[in-house]
């Protein structure tokens, strides 16, 4: 394992100690416990949006702190969820007086170290909403599973939530969005390689050199089948077609189409499978009205791909398109 | 008679520490197969941090066994994180609410392992055969009833260990449904589950520190 | 090899084909000869800023096309400068009657190509000025090489001609900024693995399990020395200090400092790097006034990093503040 | 007495094209070593397009060889890229200048290949013993020169494959201090140069051309 980092178990915090010194603009990071909060704050009487979850997804939570997104994120260790501490410092910092979302990625971890968190503040007072995200479309059986996993689809919530709570929408209608995010996105991944956790220090899996992983997580954590790699054009059909099958979406929708990178493919890779994608989505009639190709929701240096659709309407476009200020998505 | 107290409670944490420490790349490697390969640097980062505070001489002296585990249990929830910090804090804070006492009879044992396993249900919603540490705490609990009228509390801790060692053995060929290892499905079946296997080495400890260890 | 792609020969035109599709409001894509235009093309009377090279870097060069940077890019096969006919071509299509900045990174087929391909515009009457990059200070020796190559630190050029030229600055201004970036702009890099150029199906060269490559070029080329690996402390001070030292930088200085991804490395990693980075530079009196960390300038998938140190001034830290509208980098 | 015609100059592209194909993996091996591992690719897809459009019929036909190597000239520089493309791009262009006639005397053939040599000076500003295609074809336009005066334009064809061949084979030692091999520095040494070794086929394919081959 070569990584460029230091002491394993100060990873984080070395990361984060950079992430703050070279975005001192947007974001302010606190240490004991740990997260990072929006630079000056949220404006007062807006609702918060609050985020987190494991670290080694970067940039993913914190890089989306900021004017039009989150106002709090918390990372844990890598691949491992923060803590209620953690949680409920970041709800309370970010509290602006109008209440908080928290954006939970569906993990066991996540959902009970938020759960915490929330509780300990909510007795302070402090009004939370809380929403679970669960796109990932490989966990076929939720019924037998911890459910559906929260995946890049979480990119989508942020933002949309974010730009609700930036018009001045009160917490229950952010939440009410944040709901409708969930419910119209869907997203499904695939690994080319494994990754390695620092304090590991060996890969999550063994892939042969011709296959792939389809149905894979964002933890490093194996996924649902193996084939034989096959290409950009056949593996982004097996990454696309459950996606649109399970969104029943129908000819004449509009959608945002976000392909997102695990970390260690090159972004030349994204464009073809983005292209392979769109061309799926032309030929059942869907249109492709929004667009998001980067690597946003990682595990560590993994190399592989997830796509990732979101049914758009008139309002969700609206706020998708609103301003963002974040180091790791501005416009 | 072994006197289960305070000290025996300390010894408990220390020992607990240490073998997790031992058995950390092992809890790990179990992880990495089925989930995300972090419970043993989780195990470890948590049950270190709860021995630094035990040993930190600023902290008040505990009195009662209840206290000890009270503070191992905000000290789990607060650097453990992932599905096991909420999971051995809730147990251990419901533990430590039926040990407030100096030392602990035999049925304070039982009510000890009883009150931990429910606080796991509680917060995690397992039940017995989803490859949890639920299959080792459940047959723990229930092997601590059995031998609730030893005269000897270390017998029923003893009981309560063998129980959970075996129920984490048993979870070698289930199919996980609750947590990171249901992504996996059929593949989960094969490796015994971390969280069952880290309950059995916390609750060896526990027998470990009654014979004296620890100290 | 793993990769997202199908056919490698037609890797490059399936990728621009995404990249077309995912930003049809910022760029637009011609083939027969491939390159890429600035939507609604250079806005009449200013100077156009083109640049090129071979594929591979993404973003670079063609995700810094659009407004307050490049008006057009000329994308070559994998780690092959393009050719004359696309660099002529594409010279031809951005300019808005005011002249053309080449920017160009200094390597013999770069240089060749764009040399050709600059001659047969100007056969056309129109003016073209041409700077050429060389900010590897891993090439020691420059008068028995090629000279130093151009890495990283084509952003900032790219960055600041872009922007001198949406002010309006004639040709002679505009080529005289990018060459006082040039001037002023080091980097160093280091790789940790090879990549695989996708038609040749093997790394580059091969690495053992605790060996790093320090001085890596960005072609998948092996670098000027290996050490053992050695944490990210001990391997940015290797990288620091030669940028550091050959720039002469005196306290008191205020710089641009830029950690650089070679596209298999996690963002977190690149953190810790920019941390460290700081700190060294902080040690000397140098004062850190602006920073850019992500995978900008890349190798395919390499793991690894480069650090770049630009000296600014005034009016070269309010063109890197202009406003820019790309792909990859916006604000 | 071997004719060197337009027929001869086609024969002698069809021939390169072939070889450097079958080379094209030992052509990438080398410059993966000291390069960026594309040589062989891009004279793959450069020769196999100077190929295709003389076998097109919508092309006007060739009258002079000087005609053939001009479209081999403007296609290799439109479709090899990096620094192979401009200087054979060049290298051609040049050859075609003084070639503009329907066959070639010995002394058309010296003149063919100094011409390339001048060229690739011209445009890469190499000198020998720099390991570059200059080292290959330095020697071979010396070897021509001396052979001038044969009868026949073949023997002086073959003395100028032969030099560029053992000109190549000269490079391995070499330290390059031009091109991208130029930065390994004394890692350069030990690997043939890519180009020089490309020179010597694309020669030797000229020879096998005028003895009949390629047709
Ligand atoms: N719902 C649950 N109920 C009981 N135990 C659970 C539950 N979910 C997970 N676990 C336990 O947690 C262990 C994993 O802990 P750990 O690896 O530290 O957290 P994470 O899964 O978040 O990485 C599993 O092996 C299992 O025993
Ligand atoms: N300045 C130069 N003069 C002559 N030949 C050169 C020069 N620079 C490079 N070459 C030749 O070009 C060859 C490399 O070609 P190629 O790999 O196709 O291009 P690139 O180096 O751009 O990847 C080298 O092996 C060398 O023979
Ligand atoms: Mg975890
Ligand atoms: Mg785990
Ligand atoms: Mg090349
Ligand atoms: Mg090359």
């Amino acid at each position: 394992m070569k990584k460029l980092l230091d002491d394993p178990a100060q990873a984080v915090d070395d990361s984060l100690r950079g992430f703050a010194l070279a975005h001192a603009d947007a974001v302010e990071v606190r240490f004991d416990p740990t997260f990072v909060l929006r630079a000056g704050g949220t404006p007062p009487g807006r609702v918060a949006v609050v985020s987190g979850g494991g670290s080694g997804h970067e940039p993913l939570h914190a890089g989306f702190v900021g004017a039009g997104m989150l106002d709090a994120a918390v990372p844990g260790a890598v691949f491992t969820s923060p803590t209620p501490d953690q949680v409920s410092a970041a709800l309370q910092a970010a509290d602006g007086g109008a209440g908080v979302l928290a954006i939970v990625k569906n993990y066991t971890g996540d959902v009970l170290n938020f759960e915490t968190g929330v509780e300990l503040v909510e007795a302070e007072g402090i009004e939370v909403a809380s929403v679970v995200v669960n796109d990932d479309v490989a966990v076929e059986d939720s019924l037998y599973t911890a459910g559906r996993r929260g995946v890049a689809g979480t990119v989508a919530v942020e933002k949309i939530a974010g730009a609700a709570a930036a018009r001045g929408d009160d917490l229950a209608t952010v939440a009410a969005l944040a709901e409708r995010v969930v419910a119209g996105v869907r997203t499904m991944g695939v690994a080319l390689t494994a990754c390695t956790v620092p304090h590991v220090g060996r890969p999550g899996f063994e892939l042969a050199d011709d296959e792939v992983e389809i149905g894979i997580g964002i933890h490093g954590e194996p996924g649902r089948h193996r084939v034989t790699a096959s290409g950009a054009h056949d593996i982004t059909r097996r990454l696309l077609d459950p996606v649109a099958e399970d969104l029943e979406l129908a000819s004449g929708e509009r959608v945002l189409l976000f392909v997102n990178g695990m970390g260690g493919t090159p972004l030349s890779e994204l464009y073809v499978v983005y292209a392979r994608a769109h061309d799926l989505l032309a030929e059942r009639g869907v249109e492709v009205a929004r667009s998001l190709v980067g690597s946003y929701v990682t595990s560590l240096e993994m190399q592989g791909a997830s796509v990732t659709v979101l049914r758009l309407d008139d309002e969700l476009t609206e706020l998708w398109d609103a301003p963002v200020h974040t180091p790791a998505l501005r416009w | 008679m072994t006197v289960l107290d305070v000290a025996w409670a300390e010894r408990w944490m220390h020992a607990a520490a240490a073998d997790v420490r031992d058995a950390r790349d092992e809890l790990t490697e179990l992880d990495r197969r089925i989930g995300d390969g972090d419970h043993g640097v989780n195990m470890d980062r948590g049950l270190s941090a709860v021995v630094e505070r035990l040993d930190d001489p600023a902290q008040a002296p505990r009195e009662t066994v209840g206290q000890v585990l009270r503070l191992a249990a905000t000290t789990m929830m607060s650097t453990v994180g992932g599905a096991a910090g909420p999971l051995y804090g809730t147990a251990l804070l419901r533990a430590s609410k039926v040990t407030d006492r100096a030392d602990l009879p035999s049925s304070g044992v039982v009510a000890l392992v009883e009150a931990a396993l429910e606080g796991i249900v509680a917060r995690g919603r397992a039940t017995v055969g989803e490859k949890t540490m639920v299959d080792a705490w459940q047959p723990a609990a229930e092997a601590a009833e059995q031998a609730e009228d030893a005269e000897d509390g270390i017998d029923v801790l003893r009981a309560a260990a063998a129980a959970a060692a075996s129920g984490a053995e048993a979870t070698i060929p289930l199919v996980a449904t609750k947590g990171r290892a249901s992504y996996l499905a059929e593949r989960s079946a094969g490796t015994q589950d971390p969280g069952a296997r880290s309950t059995a080495i916390i609750l060896a400890a526990a027998v470990a520190a009654a014979e004296g260890r620890g100290a």
